[in-house]
């Protein structure tokens, strides 16, 4: 029996069976809701997609970007969406490193936020673009011209740094379903029995398979955190090699990395509350989740004020007129709400909800977490906005009213971002049922694994009998 | 190819299994290797025993990731002299931003590299018939051998029975 | 103990999946069609509505002049594609076989010792070759050759007053923003046809020569001219 | 791989090859066969004459071949044809010297006006309904004939005036000849900021009825006195070229300059030293000046001549106006008063200037006669590095329109709308020519409803406006760039000079050039008119014109009249330092009267009406006439940087006293009306004065500037300045009230006091 | 044969009368936005004179600066751009290359000058006022970024000129529309390797300046501060 000390409010006891069961279900049973919330997101969502039309057929007058504001909302957005995909991949990534065995239920909804999110936030680059359906010019391909893309901008790195990121995060996402996959595949019938067969690439459970998955995904997750990290900083670049006041600063790349972690944490709780509420997946995501979660959250929002406090004061101290333009209109001009707004919503609810252990609960942390999602975004939106609208030249301020076209698209994307969320859960068990199996009847085999899975308090249930050996 | 083997319920089931038709692999003129496990979980650490897994993986990636660095200077470097745009006395090879590129393309090269290292020692995808049932993912432990000798191949189902097979069932792919 | 499986075969319950997967494809078939379908239609309605108020985009008109009246003409002048169709054919470079009016024959003409800079006088000047004016065919028309059924229609054109409308045979799109200046090639000894082909063996002048920027990128590389962007492109 | 294979072959697979078959998008219109030959591609500059202000500057017209669409023999279709893409200034000639204004540089847009008249137009609707219908030039030209021929006759009892802009050069001459053949018609020139006063005050002190050209590069020491004299006033062209050799490129020297103006204009912004004195104090100003400088001896008062004499007290040295005496008045300090004259002692040459505002009081005259008197004793009259007048070339036909003012045919429109209405003298016709009262004149002149009283009005215009909407035959004139056109500045030079270009390119509308057509109508008419004018076309009278110049050394050397004729063409006019040319001063009509100092008169009770309403020359529009042009709708003024709109401007310190905020919707009353317009803070106006830009608010002038902004000449009180009658348009007092928010559209976005040291180094 | 295209603006010279934005308007085709769009800020003005307010009232002053693109040496705008449409030529000009333009707007953002136009629209003419546009200039269409060019197309017809007659191009014999029509002659366009030509001569004056010179981008548009007359003041 039990040969580890583990602490009950981690335990997932449930048979293989059921857990098959539960996990399944929402493949194979599509409830009315199901169908009511799709409708209502793409009748949400379409919209957007002709306002993006429009963008593209009349010119990008439409949006409420202008000279000189020339990035928006397009621009917060990429970069908030890019943040949130920080979610998963690097969180999971830790997770698997370390070894704690109570990321089994967390790790796969966590990682398709990464993947989702940063699909949709690589879109906004090529939605901002002034002649979008050139976007391919960023890319290097060999043209009869000999012109290859500059490899000095920005945007430039960005696309390598996305197009990286993105295909090692679908890769970390898709490799550890395609078991899964076969699960779905040997229970599935006629047209979609198919499409599994496709997708589960004709995986058979051999051990030659599952060590090669566990080796690729151990590998993987090694070279996925550089990335992750390489992609949030060279976002921050895109700001900060351009000479506008309060954009050129060095602290851009941690300072970015850290909101994005803080706001990739948010929107995974936010996304797990759900889920768990949706799919009934009560007694997989379990408080212990959302409080272990919680703790990480508040030590990011401890991480950002000090970031913010750092940024600002640096530029307080500097004293440069084109800088404190910038800076009196966040502090205490036309921005003044947003930002205290910002700080309220990142630092002044959050931390005390989740600093007490007893608000700590998931509904806690839940509400922690949505106002630092929307904090998050004001952020960028502050860190976009303002420094456009104050540049060296008093006679070319400007200001920036966002317009109906850019907030449609942007509402037409959250749909589009919840849309492939909710296909996803629908198409892929959200919880990853081998794991989850494996982890049941998993020995600690590692001293080290040991320790850490002790030290986050893993229970172990070792109902089989010990090795043969 | 033609295969006999049994569904297990469990694990000690299929390890005692395992365990015997390892012993009798002379006698039963089991080809080395044709023995055949699947499982729907890893099962390494649950004591099967089963012969040494090795891979190159871990070599490779760094192989991968070296190329991809190599890539990303070339394109960084080379590409910009096939087109010999004025720069006005700027450098037209930028140190700082290829370093951005060769880093990113160095990582693309590793996770490249995994992914297809893994699916082509694993053998993915394979969308032909081979040995498999189902029952697999219902949590069967699936233990047998592959093309047995004909006039063993009775025998090595009784063993399987023994052994606490829930079923012993025959597999041809023709 | 092991979690030993207990298995039921799914039989009842394999039974309902069955119904509801069917459900499933057929619904999820009808909804992905919808949203692509919707998003193509709403990129084609919002170019074709600014289409349709710039005038259809219709073959070329060859043969005689229709009359035309102000209201047939746009009140503006806009960098703006005429309709959807249009911007796609632009974005492919697709530029379509240009039909002429009269089926003016080069090859006579230059057998006949005529010079390309002849009548295509801006060439060695300026920018522009230029297309003479009917006037100037005329010129010689009056007598040479009237009877044959194009130099008929010429006349048509010049007795009532009206130019053929030639169609350009090489031409750019003015999104490529190309400022091509002939008189430099010409002063430098370019030869016409090596650009517009050997025209002594055309009739109707025929793009026999794709003018891409690898095209003009090639010779301007080969005699060692200036390949900067702005020589051509401002 | 070729260009877009890549995408092609990743993306969109076999859609291109699809749409292969679909031709190129053919030239629907029908072509005909041009009129001229031309490189295509090649620019030709060729000679013009700016007609966007009466400065007349002599400019180059940049000609290119292209496509336009035409309406020939009833049908539209495409010509291929010379068109003007760019004006430049001539580097040739003395005015411009190669430069042009910022109205100037858009005079293109007047000839490739989308509001063009097109036809010739005859009235449908109610007169004022806007309604008109195409018809026939011949049965256009009948019309008028069949309105004209019956006061050709001798005697005959009714009459015609010529309402039109002020024509300098032939075309006026032209007009006049062809007025002189009706018994009592009357020339009414209108122009808004008309230098009346000015022209008559230089007549009494010095003789020339004219402006005066300013010798700006030779000169130290300037001190204007509202002029906006880099900006709109005069011959801005010139004056600015000599503003740039004042200020820099004399080694050592940088002249220093002082404006004193109550609200900052664009020349005023300029200046080193700017005096905000109260409106309508400037006489006086210069004469406490004055009466330093001859305190202190730096000049002898009799040596002023007649200019002097036109101020009561100066020989005695003007001892009412000392600095202490009138800074009460002018709000300048006595000690500015005088630092100001021992600057302008220890700089010679030094120079006066006055225009404007100034003189657009009741007591202009009395501040133009003070300046005068000012630049009398400074001894800048007729020297270098002072002010001149510039001489006018011998031509053949005679006069201006200034000289016949004195044989009395000139009418202003103020008396021309009194008679009217009175009924003293019957107008049967009023033919009109590109000037709008309407729009330009305050309400209290009743010039709308004396215009609606004359039974016909022919229009020669190229524009619908408010005075033309109420026209009942429109005859419309070619632009021109599309004319023979021709100019004899009266200032901007120290030589002679007159400016004739032949047309730069062909019409692009189916109109005639104005003076071809009143040669066309003197010939049919016949008798006296036809008399008057015998030449067949314009180009024929202006080679006539022109034909003495020959005689004379000058910028063109030929051997017979056709080569010169020839070269005074290419070179764009002919111009002549001939000492000779330089006419003798007029005896001073009426220099025996001294002047006494006037107070300025201002409409409206300063209790009730606190501010002094000041309308200014609108830096883009001028007084209005290019409000129809887009570039200048969207040339943001440059001291407001404001764009497609009217503003009231108020210094900033009185509106926070009003709680007023930029952009708040003020309504600006007078005695005699009130506009709206939002707010625009100034530092640079003074506390009591509320500016308004001239030019928009026009009811009816084309897409772009109907129904935009308000009309700042609509609440002015019907003040005159009384010697000459001219609208004394800086006498009005108004209120101003928040009404709400306007709109208020600026081209800078942010508060552009700030940093300004920081940023400009 | 390679230049260093320059401009030196005299600003005691400089009037503010914006005569140089007009001809700007004309010569490179710049569209007019209308009301609307102009409240928004997408006015377009390739050169346009800033004014800045010093003092208050009656102690004010305003001065003027005609702000273009500054055709740094050290042009922020250049790397950004990801498909080299920003780019440095040899003749030291901040190219511009429309067809190359995807519209990332980057340049915009790191032009301390904000001296980059955008076109929001397609850019609109009321025939017949497009006959007015300038064949030698491209026209630009919505989602391009355009800015002051030096007046290029006047570059490139005067060297091709120079070549046919077979010399070097002039002193002063490119002329931008602006520098053209400057009625104070404040602008003075030339070539800064030539040490004898009159822009070298003015850039070499005590009064020169470049605007932002502190953030190092070198600019080839050089102002000549504005001087106070005789200390009079």
């Amino acid at each position: 029996m039990a040969t580890t000390s583990i602490a009950p409010e981690y335990a997932i006891d449930i048979k293989p069976d059921q857990i098959r069961q539960d996990l399944l279900r929402p493949i194979f049973q599509t409830s009315r809701r199901f169908y009511v919330l799709v409708f209502f997101l793409v009748a949400i969502g379409l919209p957007g997609i002709f306002l993006y039309a429009n963008q593209m057929s009349e010119g990008m007058g439409v949006a409420g970007i202008t000279r000189p504001i020339f990035w928006g909302i397009y621009i917060a957005n990429f970069v908030f969406w890019i943040g949130i995909s920080h979610a998963g991949t690097l969180i999971s990534a830790i997770l698997r490193l370390v070894n704690a065995t109570w990321r089994r239920p967390v790790t796969r909804c966590a990682e398709a936020i990464t993947v989702f999110a940063l699909a949709i936030g690589a879109q906004y680059p090529i939605i901002h673009l002034g002649r979008s359906w050139l976007f391919f010019w960023l890319m290097p391909y060999p043209s009869e011209r000999g012109i290859w893309p500059n490899f000095r901008s920005p945007l430039c790195w960005d696309f390598f740094a996305i197009s990286t990121y993105l295909t090692g995060s679908t890769a970390f996402l898709l490799l550890p379903i395609i078991p899964d996959w076969a699960v779905v595949r040997d229970r599935a019938s006629g047209f979609r029995k198919r499409i599994y067969t496709i997708l589960a690439l004709g995986w058979r459970g051999t051990p030659r398979e599952w060590h090669r998955l566990e080796v690729a995904m151990r590998i993987m997750a090694v070279a996925i955190l550089p990335v992750a990290i390489s992609v949030h900083t060279i976002v921050s670049w895109d700001f900060a090699m351009a000479p506008v006041p309060m954009w050129h600063s060095t602290v851009f790349g941690p300072y970015f990395v850290a909101g994005a972690i803080f706001s990739g944490i948010a929107a995974l709780i936010v996304a797990m509350g759900i889920l768990r509420k949706a799919l009934h997946l009560e007694e997989y995501l379990k408080p212990s989740h959302f409080s272990n979660l919680g703790k990480l959250l508040l030590v990011m929002s401890l991480l950002w004020v000090y970031f913010i406090f750092a940024e600002r004061l640096t530029v307080w101290y500097g004293n440069q007129p084109a800088e404190m333009a910038a800076f009196w209109s966040i502090q205490r001009g036309r921005f003044a709400g947003l930002f205290w707004t910002m700080v309220s919503c990142n630092f002044l609810i959050p931390f005390p909800i989740l600093a007490i252990k007893k608000l700590r609960t998931i509904t806690g942390t839940m509400i922690a977490s949505s106002t630092v999602v929307v904090g998050m975004w004001l952020e960028r939106f502050l860190i976009v906005v303002p420094p456009l609208e104050h540049k060296y030249l008093p006679y070319e301020w400007g200001t920036y009213h966002p317009s109906v076209t850019e907030i449609g698209i942007a509402i037409g994307t959250l749909c589009g971002m919840i849309l492939l969320y909710v296909l996803f859960a629908k198409l892929v068990p959200i919880i990853s049922i081998w794991e989850l199996k494996g982890g049941q009847h998993k020995k600690p085999f590692a001293e080290q694994a040991l320790s850490a899975a002790s030290r986050s308090g893993v229970h172990l249930d070792s109902t089989l009998p010990s090795t043969n050996s | 190819m033609n295969a006999i083997y049994g569904l297990f319920p469990d694990t000690n089931s299929a390890r005692r299994a395992l365990a015997a038709l390892r012993e009798e692999s002379s006698r039963l003129r089991i080809k080395p290797g044709a023995i055949v496990l699947m499982s729907s979980e890893p099962l390494e650490e649950e004591g099967f025993g089963w012969e040494k897994q090795r891979t190159y993986m871990p070599w490779l990636t760094p192989l991968g990731a070296l190329l991809g660095g190599a890539a990303g200077y070339a394109l960084a470097a080379f590409t910009q002299r096939v087109y010999p745009l004025p720069t006005g006395g700027m450098p037209l090879i930028a140190m700082y931003p290829s370093g951005i590129i060769m880093y990113e393309l160095t990582m693309f090269g590793a996770i490249f590299t995994t992914i297809v290292t893994l699916l082509i020692s694993a053998r993915l995808p394979f969308y032909g018939k081979r040995l498999y049932d189902p029952e697999v993912t219902n949590g069967k432990i699936l233990v047998g051998v592959a093309d047995p000798d004909r006039e063993c191949s009775g025998e090595i189902g009784q063993h399987l029975q023994s052994e606490g097979a829930e079923q012993v069932r025959e597999f041809s792919s023709e | 103990m092991n979690n030993a499986q207990n298995e039921k075969t799914p039989g009842s319950s394999e039974g309902k999946e069955k119904t509801s997967a069917d459900r499933f494809h057929r619904d999820w078939l009808v909804v992905s069609i919808a949203v692509v379908g919707l998003a193509v239609a709403a990129t084609m309605w919002v170019s074709a509505a600014r289409g349709m108020l710039e005038g259809q985009d219709s073959s070329p008109a060859a043969g005689a002049p229709a009359v035309s009246t102000p209201e047939q003409v746009p009140a503006v002048f806009t960098t703006a594609r005429r309709s959807f169709f249009s911007a796609v054919q632009e974005y492919f470079g697709v530029q379509g076989t240009p039909v002429q009016p009269v089926q003016f024959n080069h090859s006579i003409h230059i057998k006949n010792g005529l010079q390309c800079a002849g009548c295509h006088s801006g060439v060695t000047q300026g920018p522009d070759a230029g297309i003479p004016s009917v006037s100037f065919c005329m010129a010689c028309h009056q007598a040479i050759a009237t009877d044959k059924p194009e130099i008929k229609k010429l006349t048509v054109y010049a007795v009532k007053g009206r130019e053929p409308p030639w169609q350009p045979v090489f031409w750019f799109y003015p999104e490529v923003h190309v400022r091509f200046r002939h008189a430099p090639h010409i002063r430098n000894g370019i030869a016409c046809e090596q650009c517009h082909g050997d025209l002594s063996k055309e009739t109707v002048a025929v793009r026999s020569k794709e003018l891409t920027m690898n095209f003009c990128l090639t010779c301007h590389k080969a005699n060692a001219v200036s390949v900067d962007c702005v020589t051509c492109h401002y | 791989m070729k260009r877009r294979t890549f995408l092609k072959l990743s993306a969109v697979g076999g859609a291109g090859a699809a749409l292969a078959g679909c031709g190129h998008q053919a030239e629907q219109l029908i072509r005909f066969i041009p009129d001229e030959t031309l490189i295509p591609g090649v620019a030709t500059w060729k000679s013009g004459v700016c007609a966007q202000c009466s400065a007349g500057c002599g400019m180059q017209v940049r000609v290119m071949q292209g496509d336009a669409e035409v309406f020939r023999d009833g049908q539209f279709g495409v010509v291929k044809m010379g068109l003007a893409k760019k004006l430049a200034g001539n580097p040739d000639h003395p005015v411009s010297r190669g430069k042009l204004c910022v109205r100037g540089e858009a005079g293109l847009q007047v000839t490739f006006n989308p509001d063009r008249i097109k036809h010739p137009l005859k009235r449908t609707g109610l007169r004022g309904a806007g309604q008109f219908t195409q018809i026939s030039w011949d049965e256009a030209v009948q019309e008028l004939l069949a309105h004209l021929q019956p006061l050709a006759a001798p005697q005959a009892a009714v009459s015609l005036a010529f309402l039109t802009r002020p024509l300098g050069g032939q075309r006026g001459v032209l007009v006049e000849r062809f007025l002189s053949g009706f018994d009592g018609a009357r020339l009414v020139p209108f122009e808004l900021f008309d230098d009346a006063v000015l022209r008559t005050a230089n007549r009494r002190s010095f003789g020339y009825e004219q402006l005066p050209t300013f010798d700006l590069a030779h000169c130290s020491y300037v001190i204007s006195f509202g002029a906006d004299f880099l900006g709109t006033w005069n011959s801005p062209v010139a004056q600015s070229v000599g503003y740039g050799t004042l200020r820099q490129n004399r080694s050592g020297i940088r002249g220093k300059f002082v404006q004193v103006e109550p609200r900052m204009s664009q020349t005023g912004a300029n200046a080193d030293e700017w005096v905000a004195a109260h409106p309508g104090t400037e006489g006086l100003l210069a004469l406490g000046i004055a009466h330093v400088l001859l305190k202190e001896h730096f000049g002898h008062a009799e040596a002023t001549g007649s200019a002097g004499m036109q101020i009561d007290g100066w020989r005695e040295g003007l001892p009412e106006y000392s600095p202490e005496a009138i800074a009460w008045k002018t709000g300048v300090a006595p000690e500015t008063t005088t630092r100001l004259a021992h600057e302008i002692a220890a700089q010679s040459p030094a120079l006066a200037v006055v225009g404007g505002a100034p003189l657009a009081h009741t007591n202009g005259m009395f501040t133009a006669l003070a300046v005068n008197a000012l630049n009398a004793l400074l001894d800048s009259v007729g020297k270098p590095g002072g002010l001149q007048f510039t001489p006018r070339p011998p031509l053949s036909t005679s006069g201006s329109a200034q000289d016949i003012s004195e044989e009395g045919k000139v009418d202003s429109i103020r008396t021309l709308a009194q008679q009217i209405l009175s009924g003293q003298r019957p107008i049967e016709l009023l033919l009109l020519y590109e000037a709008n009262p309407v729009f330009a004149t305050p309400p209290g002149w009743q010039v709308r409803e004396a215009l609606e009283k004359v039974p016909f009005i022919a229009s020669f215009g190229t524009f619908i406006d408010e005075t033309s909407r109420l026209a009942d035959l429109i005859l419309p004139d070619h632009s021109s760039l599309e004319s023979w056109i021709d100019a004899a500045p009266e200032s901007g030079a120290a030589e002679a000079v007159i400016s004739v270009a032949p047309p730069a390119m062909r019409p692009l509308h189916d109109t005639r050039a104005l003076p071809d057509l009143l040669l066309d109508l003197a010939r049919r008419l016949g008798g006296r008119t036809r008399q008057a004018l015998p030449w067949k076309s314009y180009e024929e009278m202006l080679q006539a014109a022109l034909a003495p110049l020959a005689h004379h050394p000058g910028s063109v050397s030929a051997k017979d009249s056709d080569e010169f004729w020839k070269k005074v063409q290419e070179q764009g006019g002919w111009w002549s330092t001939d000492a000779s040319l330089v006419p003798k001063a007029k005896a001073p009509a009426d220099s025996s009267r001294p002047m006494k100092n006037q107070e300025p008169q201002f409409a409206g009770p300063a209790a009730e009406y606190p501010f002094y309403f000041l309308p200014y020359a609108s830096q883009p529009f001028f007084d209005g006439r290019h409000a129809n042009l887009p570039w200048m709708q969207e040339m943001p003024e440059v001291l407001s940087t404001g764009m497609w709109g009217t503003w009231v401007e108020i210094n900033a310190r009185t509106a926070a006293t009003l709680q007023i905020e930029q952009g708040d919707l003020l309504e600006v009353a007078s005695p005699n009306g009130k506009v709206r317009a939002p707010a625009l803070l100034s530092p640079g106006i003074a506390p009591d004065v509320i500016a308004m830009p001239a030019g928009q608010g026009h009811e009816d002038y084309g897409r772009y500037a109907s129904g935009r902004g308000a009309n700042p000449i609509k609440i002015l009180a019907p003040q005159v300045e009384p010697t000459t009658g001219s609208l004394a348009w800086a006498g009005t007092r108004v209120n101003i009230t928040k009404v709400g928010k306007g709109e208020l559209v600026l081209l800078t976005g942010g508060p552009t006091e700030w940093g300004a040291e920081k940023v400009t180094r | 044969m390679a230049h260093r295209w320059a401009m030196v603006i005299d600003l005691d010279r400089c009037t503010g009368c914006e005569t140089c934005m007009a001809a700007c308007h004309a010569e490179n085709n710049i569209a007019t936005v209308d009301a609307k769009q102009a409240a928004r800020g997408r006015a377009m003005h390739w050169i346009h004179v800033e004014r800045y307010w010093e003092g208050e009232f009656p102690n004010v002053r305003a001065r003027f600066q005609p702000v273009l693109c500054q055709q740094c040496d050290a042009a922020p705008c250049e790397p950004v751009c990801p498909t080299y449409a920003a780019y440095h030529n040899e003749d030291g000009l901040n190219a511009q290359v429309y067809n190359r333009c995807i519209g990332t707007r980057y340049c915009a953002n790191a032009c301390p000058y904000t001296a980059r136009y955008f076109n929001w629209w397609n850019p609109v003419w009321d025939k017949p006022l497009q006959l007015q546009l300038n064949p030698d200039v491209s026209v630009r269409e919505a989602g391009i970024m355009e800015k002051c060019t030096f007046c290029n197309q006047r570059i490139v017809a005067t060297e091709i000129q120079a070549k046919a007659e077979n010399r070097e191009v002039q002193d002063g014999e490119v002329k931008p529309a602006c520098v053209q029509s400057c009625p104070t002659t404040a602008m003075v366009f030339g070539d800064l390797d030539d040490p004898n030509s009159q822009v070298s001569r003015l850039a070499r004056s005590m009064r020169a300046t470049t605007l932002l010179s502190e953030l190092g981008t070198n600019p080839k548009v050089i102002y000549l501060e504005r001087e106070s007359s005789h200390g009079n003041d």
